[in-house]
């Protein structure tokens, strides 16, 4: 079924704006951005806000509305669905079904800087009430840091023959993560190790669908808890290792 | 907060008495008259409900019918006909509105008994009522008590079971108080519609069903939530207490009841508005609902900064006409407001001081603090950021009930995301700043003490002054609101009479005997939503 | 010369949007936001927050880019261009040139109960520290209120004689205010008095543009000043009366 | 505050005694070790500038060309060779870029005369720096300074030119200082690139010709608004002193400039780092530059409410620093920071804690707080209110410079809108809350003085532990937003000299001597812009 955005009531259409153009502020000003939106194909607009903020910029608050809608049902994706276990229910599943502890080593790789995410899934102390994989008694997972050269990433790995790679991409800015990204895949597969490791990436602009896209595992976004990725990783593991 | 500013107590109690004094006054106007609402009210908790043909309905039928004899009250010829004809008040309503029955002044002989049966009759009105305030008792009890303050928000989608979507996800975002506001001019009528209604104009109409459908709603997801949801609609205009008694036997549990909001800003004659609210007043008292005055209305077309000691005076004024109504503290949502220009400097300083002042004036009712509007931008980033300094002007100076104000106040009737993100806003701020309250005290002699002091003896003066023109020569006089009303004019003035020295109506003394008391008690929601949650652990 | 929105750049066309779509969270809800901007024609949606907010609801903050822009030239319109002039300015020119006081009347018609608006241009006490018209010594301002039915609000300018009739619309739900303005125009126009009155109309929805296409002869929006309106009837007054 | 938290004066006194202790245990480091950048900012100071045909910065093909001198200083063998070849020191640096003059040892006979030499092109490259200075002064007397609180925005698109109608339209809106920030790991560069750079990556370039295009831009729109527009960079990462001087000639006002910040999140050798920082803030100080240092960023990584006492700590311990490098109280940007969970309870209760134990402890200082980053959510309308109450928090406390958080924090750097509102926000809340904490004093014994007394407490603690284990050890152990750190780790660990005993720089000696002091003062934007202007009237 078709949804259209709900403001006051179904089907009103009715979507909040705000944006600046790059003209100095006059009485027709309101009206430049009451026709841009209409140019955009929305109606009824009521700009709410035009300010100039400067003797070059004016800056808009607008309403309006549309008549296009979607149909959800027709959104498809990629979508991971991990059966989140607990903490005593993941080791004890590894235990059983590997028969052996799993490795994971992880790093934010390359430029950037940012390990508050991916500490929070790997160190001791973990995230949100939930601890990190360090803190599992069946998971040897190291924590490698901040701008860690992807080759140094892959030594690692294969030094500590991990069965999954972690890794943390937070700044995006000119796309830079997917050049990262895509760097770290084509080393695996030059190397021919790719299919050795379960491949995760995270970070607050990632999801399940553009990791597959980048060739990775799995993708993991905001607010992941250390438990959606531990379970994902002793299943993964598991089913990989054909014990499943 | 345990050390509060320094009030001259000598100052209070002269409000006080002036106010009294206003209030008795008015009162003998109220004793001495009746109104069309009034009598129309005493129909419908007699049990007469519905519509003729034309929609109109039927209380409206029977007492535009019984003109005459209104002098007297409408109660006693109506029981009367009841009991001649062997009929239940419905009945004996729809065949005067058929024509078929007739009203006339009652016998000397079949007075007593008439009077006899009407009185009996107003107390199993007025019983019904009772059941609806245990009722509510009982489901705080069960379901759960939300803290103070109370989050409420409005919704005003014209459609009431638009409503009831937007109010169940209101209530689910945190908000504790759903009114339905309603459809623009509903004040004016001199009736009130009748049942289920989709087709408001900035609101929704109030009618009996549509309280009801909004209660069901609400009930459900109170009960969903643990936290027992308020409905509030409004006992004001042309109809009040008529509006009182549907909210009564609705288990409504808040309305908008102002003694004077009427008269300064819909223009209702002050003779008929203050003879009203008076027996809509006693309705709320007995059905346990907090009213909400109005007074942060007079800030919109008065200066908020010169005129604010007007609101105190007025809360006086409202409180003394509440009293006499038998309405407790607790019941007492006395009116103030947020509406010092932002652009002032120091506006949250006095913002404090004049919430501050409304506090400690009326420590034990719930006083309902009204969000800035009037000069809410339509830089709605903007707004929301006043709004999160009226909420913490709220959180800081102990206010019980918080009317949210929404960022898009310049511009429309709240969309679902408005509310959602208000709420949002809100509930931060109370939460963060909670015991802020607790951890200072003011220093005497600053902004804050100098302005709420001022406040408060200029609305000393005010209320002396007023006590000694009368209230109708000060409304007259634009005292209020900067808004000046004719005592003879106005809306509904042909609704007054004068009671005959024989006017009977049971009703009043019905509704004040054996009164409920105290507001509901239920567990908090405590521990699971409050404390703990977000601490980093 | 076209323009498009400035976010961080110069034509990099970013938008601020937020909507509500009744559907239900869900891990693609997301997706469901980004594609329904994409369909609205925008590129390098970002979807900041997709939240449930109800069962039934789901609500987006997002931004995009779009590559549309808009000649400000090109946008033509109807502006009212008032030479203000100074309080003591105004009333001279209207001595001068009328000769006599200038016969004003305003009201907020028919449902409307606003007068703050009308109240700011017409009384005393005037507005953001201009003085409102019945100040003026060369105006006669009788300023009826709220909720005035157009046919009393006739009534009184035929009496007075008035040169000009001023009326207040603020609510404008379901487009009311157009309801009512077009009442009072076809009023004027059955009683063939039109052309008697210079008729204004403000708000804050109103502009001139829209004044103009109901028919009146000035419209003025938010943060309009007495002075603004005094200047224009008196101008507007004089150059009718063939006195300019 | 007149009224502020009762602190314990003998737990400051010990905290102090730590940190001097701590601090002077460094300098020992410091002052037997020179590095790759100090010995390059010597040369900057001599005047050498400019890049060789492959980019490469002259100063830093001169240190490496001279790297077994280095231990002995750069500048005697500089200098002497300008004496010899009878060249500026431009001249001379471009003539060994190209490979026709080399370095050597100075023979003992010409050592006095060229040492002399330096001493005075030292104090001539100073002059340069006091001369800028001067400027300052005589701009901020001109063109009039902004209020308390600073209002202090960033810009960062990657072309100075957008970055430069960016700031224009950030000091329009309200804005008093422009951080410009640099392009992502530029701190990680072992050299400044050189010229006006339009491709930066989340954040623009430092260079010279970067700063003084923006100083120019600043100037300009400062005088149109009648407000002296301060301009921030980094003197951080591993041109620490570098950067320093290029801010010291540019008129730079602030510099980002910690003494452990490139340790803790940039991995920058901590051997280096502490010999860098001190001559660079021997720069800042003479050059009359607000230093702002950077435990906030701590809890990014430590959890604020756990980990807020490391904050004052580390405070204490910059201050020593800071001390020991001459520069004034104002000119101690000291950092800290709202990063408390929103969710966690009382949030703001706590935060007014801790930024009023800041602003008491350092009550001469120019304290600099930063707004809420790690929590702030992908509901930008949310974001904005937490902004708010960050502003709240520090006008309510006495804050004097306010880093604005942005409604979109979580999303992107700042568009130009973001910054917009984000001002409007912080400019209404100080306004309408000005002097709210005039207004009040903290209860004794409450959340507050009990939450600032605790990480009071625990500071000396740590401090005093940090004494006894020495502060290279203490950063080994993560004891500073839970990083650990290996002393003989990090970057840049290869550009550190153990000095020669007859290690010679005069520049040091230069900086201190006759350094003027005290603050550029100007008229205040005062009564046009602060006052009355929207008070009714
Ligand atoms: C803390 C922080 C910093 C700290 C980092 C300290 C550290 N050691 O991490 C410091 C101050 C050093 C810093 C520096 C910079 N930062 Co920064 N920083 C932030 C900030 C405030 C919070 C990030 C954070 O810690 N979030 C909390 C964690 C828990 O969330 P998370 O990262 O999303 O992680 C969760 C999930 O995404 C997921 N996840 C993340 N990684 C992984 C990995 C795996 C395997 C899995 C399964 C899951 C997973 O699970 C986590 C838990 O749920 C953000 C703004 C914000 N509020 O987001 C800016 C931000 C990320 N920074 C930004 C920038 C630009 C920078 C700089 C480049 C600025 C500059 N030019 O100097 C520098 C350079 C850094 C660099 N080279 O990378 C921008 C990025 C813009 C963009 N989209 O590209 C942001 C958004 C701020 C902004 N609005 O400008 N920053
Ligand atoms: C004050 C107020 C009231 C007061 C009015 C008191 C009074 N006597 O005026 C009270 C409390 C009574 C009230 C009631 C209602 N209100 Co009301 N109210 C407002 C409020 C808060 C401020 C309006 C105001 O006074 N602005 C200040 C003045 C100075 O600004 P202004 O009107 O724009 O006027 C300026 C210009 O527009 C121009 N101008 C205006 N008129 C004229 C005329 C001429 C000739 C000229 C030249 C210029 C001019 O000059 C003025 C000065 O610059 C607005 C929200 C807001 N912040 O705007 C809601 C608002 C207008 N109300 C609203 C509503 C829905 C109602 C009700 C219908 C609610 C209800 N269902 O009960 C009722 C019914 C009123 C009715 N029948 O009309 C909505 C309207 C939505 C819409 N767009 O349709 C608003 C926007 C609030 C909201 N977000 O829901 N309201
Ligand atoms: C006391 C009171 N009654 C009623 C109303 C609602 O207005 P009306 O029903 O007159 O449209 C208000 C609105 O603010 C009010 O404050
Ligand atoms: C003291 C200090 N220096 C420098 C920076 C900038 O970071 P970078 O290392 O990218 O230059 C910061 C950022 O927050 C800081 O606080």
């Amino acid at each position: 079924m078709i949804v259209r955005p709900y403001g006051d009531t179904r089907d009103d259409g009715v979507i909040q704006f705000s944006f600046t153009l790059p003209i100095t502020h006059s009485p027709k000003a309101a009206d430049v951005g009451k026709q841009f939106l209409e140019k955009l194909g929305f109606h009824d607009v009521a700009i709410a806000e035009c300010t100039g903020i400067d003797p070059r910029f004016t800056f808009y608050v607008a309403y309006a509305r549309t008549d296009q809608g979607i149909d959800p049902d027709e959104v498809k994706g990629d979508y991971l669905e991990v059966e989140v276990m607990d903490f005593y229910a993941v080791n004890d599943f590894i235990k059983e079904k590997l028969g052996r502890k799993l490795v994971v080593v992880g790093a934010a790789i390359e430029t950037d800087a940012h390990t508050v995410g991916i500490d929070a899934i790997m160190n001791m102390k973990g995230f949100a009430g939930h601890y990190g994989l360090e803190r599992y008694p069946q998971i040897d997972a190291l924590n490698m840091g901040s701008q860690v050269p992807c080759t140094q990433l892959l030594k690692t790995a294969l030094e500590r023959n991990a069965d999954a790679i972690l890794v943390s991409q937070v700044v995006t800015q000119r796309n830079i993560h997917v050049q990262h990204l895509t760097q770290l895949i084509e080393l695996l597969e030059a190397e021919g190790v790719r299919e050795r490791f379960v491949l995760v990436v995270g970070g607050p602009r990632i999801n399940n669908a553009f990791a597959k896209e980048l060739g990775y595992d799995a993708g993991f976004g905001p607010r992941t808890t250390p438990l959606e990725v531990a379970s994902f990783l002793a299943q993964e593991v598991v089913r990989r290792a054909g014990k499943a | 907060m345990t050390d509060a500013i320094t009030i001259d107590q000598s100052l209070v109690d002269r409000a006080r008495t002036a106010a009294a004094d206003i209030a008795d006054d008015i009162q003998r106007h109220i004793d001495a008259h009746t109104t069309d609402s009034t009598e129309r009210a005493t129909l419908r908790l007699l049990g007469v409900t519905g519509v003729n043909e034309i929609d109109v309905p039927l209380v409206n039928v029977v007492v535009e019918h019984a003109r005459a004899l209104l002098p007297g009250g409408v109660i006693r010829p109506f029981v009367d006909l009841m009991m001649q004809k062997g009929k239940s008040a419905q009945e004996a309503a729809e065949a005067i509105a058929r024509g078929e029955l007739a009203l006339a002044e009652v016998p000397a002989e079949r007075r007593a008994a008439a009077e006899a049966r009407a009185t009996e009759l107003a107390r199993e009105g007025v019983a019904r009522i009772d059941g609806v305030r245990e009722r509510r008792n009982a489901l705080v009890a069960e379901i759960g008590e939300p803290l103070r303050p109370y989050v409420y928000v409005i919704v005003a989608t014209g459609n009431i079971h638009e409503d009831a979507v937007q109010a169940q996800a209101a209530a689910r975002a945190g908000a504790d108080v759903i009114a339905v506001i309603r459809t623009t001019a509903q004040s004016l009528l001199d009736y009130v519609p009748y049942g289920e209604t989709t087709e408001g104009f900035g609101g929704t109409y109030a009618t009996q069903e549509n309280f009801r459908l909004m209660r069901a709603a609400l009930d459900e997801v109170g009960t969903e939530l643990g936290r027992y949801i308020r409905l509030c609609n409004y006992a004001s205009g042309l109809c009040m207490p008529e509006i009182a008694y549907m909210g009564s036997v609705e288990r409504l549990d808040m309305m908008l009841n102002d003694s004077m909001y009427g008269i300064i800003f819909r223009n209702i004659n002050m003779r008929r508005t203050f003879v009203d609210q008076y027996l809509a007043r006693l309705l709320n008292a007995r059905a346990g609902i907090i009213i909400n005055t109005g007074e942060d209305n007079y800030l919109t077309t008065a200066d908020a900064f010169e005129k604010g000691y007007t609101v105190i005076a007025s809360d006086f004024i409202n409180e003394a006409f509440a009293e006499r109504a038998g309405l407790e503290k607790w019941q007492m949502g006395l009116g103030h407001a947020f509406e010092i220009n932002p652009a002032t400097p120091d506006q949250v300083v006095y913002q404090v001081a004049d919430a501050q002042l409304v506090r400690q004036l009326f420590p034990e009712a719930s006083p309902k603090y009204m969000p800035p509007t009037k000069y809410m931008p339509g830089d709605i980033f903007q707004g929301h950021i006043i709004d999160a300094m009226f909420n913490f002007t709220g959180i800081f100076t102990g206010q019980d009930i918080m009317l949210l104000g929404m960022l898009t106040e310049a511009l429309h009737t709240p969309l679902l995301q408005d509310r959602y993100l208000s709420i949002k806003n809100a509930k931060y701020v109370f939460e963060s700043c909670r015991h802020l309250r607790d951890e200072v005290r003011f220093k005497s002699g600053g902004i804050i003490e100098k302005r709420a002091g001022d406040l408060l003896s200029r609305a000393v003066d005010q209320l002396e002054h007023v006590r000694e023109v009368g209230l109708f020569a000060a409304l007259e006089k634009g005292e209020f609101a900067d808004v000046e009303r004719d005592p003879e004019g106005g809306r509904g003035a042909e609704g007054v009479f004068k009671r005959a020295a024989d006017y009977f109506n049971p009703v009043f003394a019905a509704l004040r005997d054996g009164r409920m008391s105290g507001p509901p008690v239920g567990p908090a929601p405590g521990t699971r939503t409050a404390a703990g949650e977000g601490r980093p652990s």
